[in-house]
Formats: structure tokens, C-alpha cells, sequence
């Protein structure tokens, strides 16, 4: 290469004073060593909060291979150019975050090769400058690349709150018997015949845990069965929230079923934070105190195996309800009764028959046939070489 | 042969849970060494972290506590030794709040020592516990340092050189997580489906099997499951790199690979006694079919 | 008050967060009505901020220094860290109730606080002098540490150890293939717990003739876990996955717009 | 852990918590109890000192103008205490509302675009890539393994689907969706197995080799 690069360098010493002596001479002027960038625009970078100026170029096709592509930068009307960066070819865009909303900016793009040796024989040969027009930066109203997700939701959303306009309309809405429900409150009624406690474990989650929210529905219906039944109950909790909630829906609960009275504050309880104090303590006390049935009901971890197992060794009838994989298993293997999954908020809404659960249920149900038909739709577009349905879905 | 099954469910739960001690116990004491084959998630995950390249930044988050470390401490450290050996830049969260902090200054000191040449600030960074846990990682998205001011001591991490040319979690090259329960979840359906940053988990044998359909609808760049996946890790990074894999040979600390012998025995051990409690119970359940 | 910046998204948060709370206290004082509308407005709009800055990258609501979103997860780590020990007045309460009124345990209600106020100290004291909770500079464990490797870390992970023990025992009496599902669930469990480890040749270990076919069997074996993994669990998990954030996305549409009110323990009546 | 007396008494702690096994007896509920006080201990220390300190307190110290609306979460952090407080519990409602509505909210961006699309994604998938050779190669074709993952993903959807009973057509597949679902039990109980089984691999590896080996000077 060196060898080549010098004769190169030689010739061009012995044409040069030619070109410099007939400018307009009959040669052709000789090509730009270096080629200038193509289409190169500068506009507001879409779908952000602002500050940031999209920059793009296509390559022009016989680059040197050391090619680099620089970026200057002026503020209009002043006219002295500022570097802002160097870009290797092959990645055509660049977005100036150092741009600030308000101001109007022009920026020129043009090719440096170190190698290639300039008209005048010096390496470092410049491609002729390319200027854009002026652009400046703003915030934009919408993120165009999550329109997909936004119609998603804002679809999905849609389906819910007509589903429960529907509901609370009045019109009866149909849920199917989910099998482990119906034990609740032959459960409930065993414990008030061997006139031994009922302990309800409402998971370990805090509050905004959405499998808590649901187990508070059914805690609320358990608690009313044992307000009608005056039978005892325990409700040991770990997060100090979900104890708050639990305790008003125990409450309420009595109040609802006009047994006042029967409600006694410990009856829902605080143990500890640490998920293995808790559960070493609820183990212990079904040991100890062996209520007749327990429920272990919400979102649980891996403390769901202790206590399962402990409660089957004392004999206690058990109904389980967890929408995480990971702890169904053991609930499935060593419990009575076990809601699987989404079973779960659909029995806060079948026990509670409360307008709003079931809207929401039939909401998602639609929403779960909508997704069906999407996905077949999409299988068999798929085999016929239709790739839209999968790519519309990819989110950013 | 029923009376025998019936007496042996009938005995006390203790034999049991002795019978569990003794079968951990002896490959402590005499280790066997058994082989240990490599699954396509975990190759995933070497491979990814081999294509990067020195100088990019990643983030080790320690997102279990002291109940599931002898599982995710090995892949935390094998993570760290892996990245640190390619000349990356680690930077470790906490976000898990029930003890995750203590195990994170415990391997970022180790490590620390296992590779003198590494200096705290500029090589690898340890950012402490936060609260808020997805609120942490909604603010990485747009500044790390408005997540974390400043380091576990203390200090502020602007003049820190490890966060020169990283300013959110978008130039971070891979995070990490070490998981038990949600957190590495939200690491997947947050950082990744918002920010784009690829995720590598290290979940809990546990949780592992739900991340299987991350890795099959791509939005996982690999996955270390469980023990045994951190034990294949250990092999891969100790194969790869000779420093590593004396460090693995002679250690006395406990490693995956050494934990997979007394898992093999007590997975010998639990299949048995499954087996014995169903043939105990058809064999009940023929009898009281016949009475 | 002229040092101060008055960014929108600091001003609007101030209003929406703290005016508005403000007002509902006073108002709330006489009318209880105004008692449950007040948090339900916040909660919609803690709500709605987050899932709108994902759509709407306006400056007002999205920027990383003026905007409100941003700046609300700012809020949120803090007032996370002020929810996670909000069980301590309660078991402050309990215990010291019971410790003062020597109910049956309250031995262990003392050692509770003891542990309580030990550990606590220290935390206070390493964040007053500023030595933090870790390894000190010098590398030696402050109080607090040594309290965490010594005394907590141990406790906790040998408890979360018992699981082995109660895993084996339920393998033993609680696992039945009692009914159909039960029986897949046991077989499956069953294949992966063999392909996951080198069990053919552990049993082969003592009789060494047969290690290559051990090896070969545990090769295919570990293939055959890897399929079920793969394949038949990952489509299922894939439906629950489905399945349970629906459930979880119209849960949240009930949360945040009012309708679902039981975790601020109002019943549905009030 | 050099230091022998915090060995020693991590070991002692260990086997106090052990003692469970034989039966419910006062040592371990010293050791749950110590344990219960310390872990809610622990949560003031790491509040304090690595969140409080380094995005609330610190901020206001050094930096006022800027960071006066921090303030503003700390007294929302604080109301949640307020419940405790008779007569005007009611004001934590304003507390527990931000709380509990922020991260629901944040949650259902993660549930609709993070969980939901990309699975279902995963699903859109071509069943034109057969391959007959052999039988071998007939269920290694891509398209029965894409067949295989529709059916068992579309199948656990039928199963959940709670507003119509499941008739002649849905009873079928939601049965074949249960047996879809049982297979991925059997396959988390297998994974669990070795996840129970490392914690206590961990402990008794830390009695052995930390504390009875020194002890004997092995």
C-alpha cells in the first residue's frame, strides 16, 4: 500500500502545477479525492421530551475504507463552525442531545480520509462540506414507535369499563363453577361443627399487589360466612399494609352481616416482616392452636411449601390460591382445593358477586377472544408469508 | 409387603429429615466430581457476554437475599469474575430490601481482591440499596445518578471515571440480575420492554421454569437456572479462563459445581422416597378396592 | 423563596400532591365524604402519570428535569422507603403490650424488641456518623454489618433451609398421583429432576463397567428435560403469563379509576 | 468472618433455628423472635442510610432551591405513620393512595407491553416447515414444535376463560390446557427440588467448612 500511496503522491506532484495552470483547462477537473455525503437532513428528533436533533446521511458508495464523517455545528446568524462529533461509516445518523429547545441550529457533515492525500499532496483529504437547512428542537405530543401498546391498552381499557358499565347495569352475568370455591364454605361450616378456628393467610404481598387485592375479596366473603356461622377466625398477616386492609375488610365484613359484635381486633393480626419469621410463626401456630381449615389464599413465595405441608400433617382441610407458577405445584400437590392462576380473581368475583368483579371478568375474557382470534389470524397469515401480525406486536 | 409400606409411612417425620442431613452431608465431606452438562440458556449467556467488548459498561443487580445465596451467590460472583476478566465496567445495585445489601458487599469486596488490578470507581462501582424498586428503575431509564446519588459509602458517584459516557441504563450493554421472586421479572417487562437494555437472569431454580418463555419469545438474552446453572457457568468462564478455572480447582469457598454432588444424592433421595409414598398409597388403595 | 426552582414539574406535583391533600384534610374535617374522594383523586392521578409519560414525551409531563413523571418516581423511592418498616409501630405496639402485660411468650416479646432496637441503632448510628452500614473504608465490618452477617443473614437463610426438610417429607407423604393431573404433574417432575442431574452416574459410581451407558442415558435424559422445558412448559407458562396480566391490567384500570377501593379499606358501599 | 465469636455465633443461631426440625421448642422461638426484632431493625438501617439519607435528606442539606419539593414525598412517606395516630388515621389514606395507585399504574405498562404483546407474539409463528425424512426428523421440524407451543399457550387461554361454561367444543381443549399446565408444574416441582435443596447444601456447607473444620484446625 505505502509503495502505491507514493507513487500516487509523485504523480500527482508532476501533474499538480499542470492543473494549477489551466483551472479551466481542458482536463476535466479532477473528481473530490473525497466524496461528499448524500440526502443529509436535520430535523427534530420525533417522539421526545425535547433537547435533541436527529441528524441522518446516507454513505456515498466509493468511500475510503478510513473514512470518518464529521459533524460541525453553528448557531445562525453567527457563522463559526463548532466539532461535535466523529462517525464511522456504515451507522448514517447521529442525535445531537447537546441541542437546547428554543434555539436554531445549522450543521454541515462531511467526509474526512487521513489516508487519501488532499489537492494539494497533504494526507487528510476533505470531501466538500454538505449544509443543512436550519432545524431546531421541540417536544413532541406523542411517541410514535408505541403506538401499537397505546392502542393495546387504550383498546383493552375500553373492553373493561364497558364490560363493567354492563355489569352494574343490572343484566346477571354468568361466572362457571370453579371447582375449589364451592369448599370454601363446606369448609367454613366444618370448622364451625368441630368448633375450631378457620386461619386465613391473605399471602405475603403488600396492598399493591394485585393477587392481595383479590384475596381481600375473598377474605371479605369468608369473613362473612364466619360472621353467620360466629365461628372463629385468624387472619396472621406479614406486610403491614395488607394488614391494614384486611382488618377493615374483616370489619366491614361483620358490620355487613350485622354481627358487630362477634368482631374482635386481633382476629386479624401483624407478625413480622421477614417473610421466614412469618412463616415459621404461622407454621407454628397450626401446629399449635390446628385450626380446621386454612387458607392460603394471595401472592405467595417460597414459604408456600411450609406452610402447605404443615397444615396437610395437622389434618386441616386446605384451599389454596396463587396466581404465581413457581408455588402452585405445591399447593396443587399438597392442598384440597387449589385456584390456579387467574382462577383466583375470578373467585373474587363468583364469591362477592359484585357487578364490578364480574364485569371485569367478562372484560378479559373478551379481551383473552380477541387475542385468540389475533394470534389464529396471524398463524395463518404467517405460513402464507405474512410476517405483519407477529411484527405490529414488537414493542419498543 | 403392605404391612411394611404402611408402617414406613407411618414413621416419624424426623427419620426422614435425618435421612435428607446424611445425604447432603457426604458430598461435602467426600466430594465426587460428577459431571456437569451445559444447557443452551446458559451457553446464551456466555456467549452474549463474550461478544462485548472491553470498556462496556454493565450492571450486576442483586435482587435476592441470604434465603436463596447459596443458589445466586455463585452466579453473582461468576458474573463479576467473567465481566472484570474481559476489562468491562460492572456497575452493582441492590434493589432486593431483605439483606441483599450484605451478600452485594460481600462479593464486590471479594472480587475486589481477586483481581488487585481492578480499582473501586473506575473498573467497578457498588451503588447500595434503594428502596422503590420499579420507581429505581423507571429513573435509570432517564439518569442513573437521579437513582443513585451516591455509592454504599457514601460518595457521589458524578466524579466517579466509571460512569464517563454513561449517563442512564439505555448505554448500559447487559444488566445482570440475580433473582429471586419479582424483581428480575421487572427488569425483563420494565427496563427491557421500555428501554431496550438486553436482560441476563439468574433467577432461583424456582423461578426458572417461567423464564422459559422469555428466552423463547426473545426478550431474555440468556438465563443462569438455579444452581445448576451457575454451576455450568462456573465450567464455561473456568474453561475459557485459565486464571478462573484454577481459582474454581482450588478454592475452599463454596462453589455451583461442588453443591451439584450433594444435589445429585438428595435428588437420588427424593425420587426414591416419591416413589415409595405412591406405591405405599396404590398399594392402600388396592387393599381397601379389594375389601 | 426566590432561590427556589420553580420548574413546572416540581410546581404541578406540589399542587396536585400537596395542595390538593391539604384541602381534602381541611374539607375532610367536617365532610367524611370528601374523606374517600380525596385519596381516590390522588390515586388516579399516581396513576395515571407513569402510564402516560410512556406515551406522551411532552416536556410538562416526561422530561428528565421538568417534567412531573420523572420527577414523581423521585418521590416514590422515598416514600418506599418509608413504607417498608411501617410494620415496626405495630410491633412495637403488640410486643411491648405484651412484654408490659406478661402475657403468655412474653420473653420472646422482649428478645423481639432487643433484636429490634439493637439492629435499628446501629442503622441509625452508621447513617448519623456517616459510616455507613457496609464494610468500612478500612475494610473492617461496622456494628451493623457484623450484626447482618453474624445474626440475621444466618437466621434467615438456615429457616428458608427447612424447606429441604419439609420438601422431602411432603415428597414422601403429601405428593400422591391421586388423580390425572397429579400424575402428570409427578411424572414430569419426576423426568426433569432426573435430566437435571448426572443421576445415572451417580448410581453407576460404585460399578464402574457401566459409566459410558450411565452417561449416554443421562446425556439423552438431559435432552428430554430440555424439550419439556422448552417446549410443553414454556407454552404454558406463556398462557399464564397471558392470562394473569389481563387479570392484573383490569385490576389496575379498577384501582386507579376509583372503582376498586379495598386496599384503602373502604368497603365497596362507602 | 475471621472473627470467631461471629462464627461461633452464626453457628449457634444456625443450629437454634435447626432445632425446629426436632420440634416447636423454646431455642427456636428465641431464634425466631431475635429474628423477627432484628429483620424489622435491618429495614431501618438500609431506609435510613441508603435511601432517606442519600435522595432525601442529603438533597435538602446541600442543594434547597433545587430539591424543596423532596420535602413534599417525605410528608407523603410520613402520612402513611399517621394512621396510627387515633381520631385522624384517615389522613394516611392520602399516603397509601399515592403508594398503592403509583405502582399499580406502573404496573399495567409493564403488563400490557412487556407481558402481554411479546408473548403473544411468541405465538404468531409459520406451521409450513415440515419435514418428512424420517420420524426423527418429523418431530424435530420447526413447525411441530411451533404447533406444540400454539396449542399448549391457546389451550391454558380456553382453560382461563370463566364467562361461558365450557362446552362441547372449550371442555376439550381446556382439558388438554390442564394437562399442558400439570406438565409445567411437574416441571417447576422438578426445578424446586434442587432450589430447596441449595439452601440447605449452603447451610451445611458454612457448619462444616466455616465452623467445625476451623474449630478442629483442619
Amino acid at each position: 500500500m505505502k509503495l502505491a500511496a507514493g507513487l500516487s503522491l509523485l504523480a500527482l506532484l508532476v501533474a499538480a502545477p499542470v492543473a494549477v495552470a489551466t483551472p479551466t483547462g481542458t482536463l476535466p477537473p479532477a473528481p473530490p479525492e473525497v466524496p461528499a455525503p448524500l440526502a443529509f437532513t436535520a430535523v427534530d428528533r420525533p417522539g421526545d421530551s425535547g433537547d435533541a436533533i436527529l441528524l441522518t446521511w446516507g454513505d456515498p458508495p466509493d468511500l475510503p475504507a478510513d473514512a470518518v464523517i464529521e459533524i460541525r455545528r453553528a448557531q445562525p446568524p453567527a457563522d463559526e463552525w463548532t466539532d461535535l462529533a466523529k462517525v464511522k461509516p456504515g451507522v448514517g445518523q447521529y442525535v445531537d442531545t447537546t441541542a437546547r429547545d428554543g434555539n436554531v441550529y445549522r450543521y454541515e457533515v462531511r467526509v474526512r480520509s487521513a489516508g487519501t492525500a488532499d489537492s494539494t499532496g497533504i494526507a487528510g483529504a476533505v470531501g466538500p462540506p454538505v449544509v443543512s437547512d436550519p432545524a431546531a428542537s421541540h417536544d413532541n405530543w406523542f411517541r410514535a414507535e408505541r403506538t401499537n401498546s397505546f392502542i393495546a391498552m387504550g383498546l383493552f381499557t375500553g373492553i373493561i369499563l364497558v364490560s363493567i358499565q354492563v355489569a352494574r347495569s343490572g343484566r346477571p352475568l354468568f361466572i362457571r363453577k370453579i371447582a375449589g370455591l364451592n369448599a370454601v364454605d363446606e369448609a367454613i361450616g366444618r370448622a364451625t361443627e368441630l368448633g375450631r378456628k378457620v386461619l386465613y393467610v391473605p399471602g405475603i404481598a403488600s396492598v399493591n399487589d394485585i393477587q392481595t387485592v383479590a384475596s381481600l375479596a375473598i377474605l371479605g366473603h369468608i369473613a362473612r360466612a364466619s360472621a353467620r356461622y360466629g365461628t372463629d377466625l385468624d387472619c396472621p398477616n406479614r406486610d403491614p399494609l395488607t394488614f391494614v386492609s384486611a382488618r377493615e375488610t374483616v370489619r366491614s365484613a361483620f358490620l355487613a352481616e350485622g354481627r358487630p359484635d362477634l368482631f374482635r381486633e386481633e382476629m386479624v393480626n401483624y407478625i413480622t416482616y421477614d417473610q421466614f419469621a412469618y412463616t415459621a410463626a404461622v407454621s407454628g401456630r397450626m401446629v399449635r392452636e390446628k385450626p380446621a381449615a386454612n387458607f392460603l389464599i394471595g401472592h405467595f413465595f417460597a414459604e408456600a411449601l411450609i406452610m402447605a405441608e404443615t397444615g396437610q400433617s395437622t389434618g386441616a382441610i386446605q384451599i389454596a390460591g396463587t396466581a404465581d407458577p413457581a408455588q402452585l405445584p405445591f399447593f396443587v400437590a399438597a392442598c384440597d382445593y387449589t385456584l390456579i392462576g387467574e382462577e383466583l380473581f375470578a373467585a373474587g368475583a363468583y364469591l362477592s358477586r359484585e357487578p364490578v368483579l364480574l364485569g371485569s371478568i367478562r372484560g378479559q375474557d373478551l379481551a383473552k377472544a380477541l387475542l385468540l382470534l389475533f394470534g389464529i389470524v396471524g398463524i395463518v397469515a404467517a405460513t402464507f408469508g405474512i410476517t405483519w401480525f407477529a411484527t405490529v406486536l414488537n414493542t419498543r | 409387603m403392605a404391612g411394611l409400606l404402611d408402617k414406613l409411612l407411618k414413621i416419624d417425620r424426623r427419620w426422614i429429615f435425618f435421612f435428607v442431613a446424611l445425604s447432603v452431608t457426604v458430598p461435602i465431606l467426600v466430594p465426587l466430581g460428577l459431571p456437569i452438562s451445559t444447557t443452551s440458556a446458559t451457553q446464551m449467556a456466555f456467549d452474549f457476554v463474550e461478544a462485548l467488548e472491553p470498556g462496556d459498561v454493565v450492571l450486576l443487580s442483586f435482587d435476592y437475599g441470604p434465603s436463596s445465596a447459596p443458589e445466586n451467590d455463585p452466579m453473582a460472583e461468576g458474573f463479576m469474575r467473567h465481566c472484570l476478566s474481559r476489562d468491562l465496567r460492572v456497575v452493582v445495585c441492590v434493589l432486593y430490601p431483605l439483606g441483599a445489601l450484605g451478600l452485594a458487599n460481600n462479593v464486590v469486596a471479594r472480587i475486589g481482591h481477586e483481581f488487585p488490578n481492578k480499582v473501586y470507581g473506575t473498573d467497578y462501582v457498588n451503588l447500595g440499596y434503594k428502596d422503590g424498586d420499579r420507581a429505581v428503575m423507571r429513573r435509570l431509564g432517564d439518569s442513573i445518578a437521579d437513582a443513585f446519588p451516591t455509592d454504599v459509602n457514601g460518595r457521589p458517584i458524578a466524579d466517579l471515571p466509571i460512569f464517563h459516557g454513561v449517563r442512564s441504563i439505555r448505554q448500559v450493554k447487559v444488566v445482570f440480575t440475580a433473582a429471586t421472586g419479582l424483581i428480575g421479572e421487572w427488569w425483563i417487562t420494565l427496563v427491557h420492554a421500555q428501554f431496550g437494555t438486553p436482560v441476563i437472569i439468574g433467577p432461583t431454580a424456582v423461578s426458572a421454569p417461567k423464564y422459559y418463555a422469555y428466552i423463547s419469545s426473545g426478550q431474555l438474552a440468556g438465563m443462569l437456572g438455579g444452581m445448576k446453572g451457575a454451576a455450568e457457568y462456573e465450567q464455561l468462564i473456568g474453561k475459557k479462563y485459565p486464571v478462573l478455572g484454577n481459582y474454581y480447582k482450588g478454592t475452599r469457598l463454596f462453589t455451583a459445581v461442588k453443591g451439584m454432588d450433594a444435589q445429585t444424592a438428595i435428588h437420588f433421595v427424593i425420587i426414591v422416597f416419591i416413589l415409595i409414598g405412591n406405591v405405599a398409597f396404590f398399594a392402600s388403595r388396592l387393599r381397601q378396592g379389594r375389601s | 423563596m426566590s432561590g427556589l426552582d420553580l420548574s413546572f414539574g416540581k410546581v404541578a406535583l406540589f399542587l396536585c400532591f400537596g395542595l390538593l391533600p391539604i384541602a381534602g384534610f381541611l374539607l375532610g374535617l367536617r365532610a367524611p365524604s370528601i374523606r374517600r374522594q380525596g385519596p381516590i383523586i390522588l390515586a388516579f392521578l399516581a396513576g395515571i402519570i407513569p402510564i402516560l409519560s410512556i406515551y406522551i414525551p411532552k416536556r410538562f409531563l416526561a422530561h428528565p428535569e421538568m417534567g412531573m413523571s420523572p420527577r414523581l418516581d423521585q418521590y416514590l423511592i422515598i416514600v418506599a422507603g418509608f413504607a417498608l418498616p411501617l410494620g415496626i409501630v405495630n410491633v412495637i405496639q403488640n410486643s411491648s403490650r405484651k412484654a408490659i402485660r406478661r402475657e403468655t411468650g412474653w420473653p420472646f416479646a422482649v428478645v423481639l424488641l432487643v433484636g429490634l432496637f439493637v439492629m435499628g441503632s446501629f442503622g441509625i448510628y452508621g447513617a448519623w456518623t456517616g459510616e455507613g452500614i457496609g464494610f468500612r473504608v478500612d475494610g473492617t465490618s461496622t456494628p451493623f454489618k457484623w450484626m447482618e452477617e453474624n445474626c440475621f443473614k444466618p437466621l434467615q437463610s438456615t429457616i428458608f433451609a427447612l424447606l429441604a426438610f419439609f420438601m422431602a417429607s411432603a415428597a414422601f407423604r403429601a405428593f400422591r398421583a391421586r388423580n390425572a393431573e397429579a400424575t402428570i404433574l409427578l411424572v414430569a417432575g419426576v423426568l426433569v429432576m432426573m435430566g437435571r442431574v448426572p443421576l445415572l452416574e451417580f448410581i453407576a459410581t460404585p460399578f464402574p463397567p457401566l459409566m459410558p451407558a450411565a452417561a449416554a442415558a443421562s446425556q439423552w435424559l438431559g435432552k428430554l428435560t430440555e424439550w419439556i422445558m422448552d417446549v410443553p412448559n414454556s407454552a404454558a407458562q406463556s398462557g399464564i403469563i397471558i392470562g394473569a396480566a389481563l387479570g392484573a391490567a383490569a385490576m389496575a384500570i379498577r384501582v386507579i379509576l376509583g372503582i376498586e377501593r379495598s386496599y384503602l379499606g373502604l368497603g365497596k358501599g362507602d | 468472618m475471621g472473627d470467631l465469636f461471629g462464627t461461633w455465633l452464626a453457628a449457634l443461631l444456625t443450629l437454634a433455628a435447626f432445632s425446629f426440625l426436632y420440634k416447636d421448642n423454646p431455642i427456636y422461638r428465641f431464634a425466631e423472635s431475635l429474628f423477627a426484632g432484628v429483620s424489622l431493625g435491618y429495614y431501618v438501617g438500609i431506609v435510613l442510610d441508603q435511601t432517606l439519607k442519600p435522595n432525601l435528606f442529603e438533597p435538602l442539606k446541600t442543594n434547597f432551591g433545587l430539591n424543596w419539593d423532596l420535602m413534599l414525598a417525605g410528608v407523603l412517606g410520613a402520612l402513611l405513620y399517621v394512621r396510627y395516630v387515633p381520631r385522624i388515621g384517615w389522613v394516611a389514606r392520602y399516603g397509601l393512595a399515592v403508594y398503592v395507585a403509583y405502582y399499580i399504574g406502573v404496573e399495567f405498562t409493564q403488563k400490557i407491553q412487556g407481558e402481554v404483546m411479546p408473548q403473544l407474539a411468541r405465538t404468531i409463528r409459520p406451521l409450513n416447515q415440515w419435514s418428512l425424512a424420517s420420524v426423527g426428523a418429523f418431530f424435530a421440524s420447526p413447525s411441530l414444535v411451533s404447533l406444540l407451543a400454539i396449542v399448549g399457550t391457546y389451550s391454558v387461554l380456553v382453560y382461563f376463560f370463566f364467562s361461558r361454561e365450557h362446552g362441547r367444543v372449550m371442555r376439550p381443549i381446556s382439558r388438554l390446557g390442564i394437562w399442558f399446565l400439570m406438565i409445567s408444574f411437574g416441571a417447576a416441582f422438578g426445578f424446586t427440588v434442587m432450589g430447596r435443596v441449595a439452601l440447605l447444601i449452603g447451610r451445611l456447607n458454612f457448619l462444616i467448612l466455616d465452623w467445625i473444620y476451623p474449630t478442629l484446625g483442619i
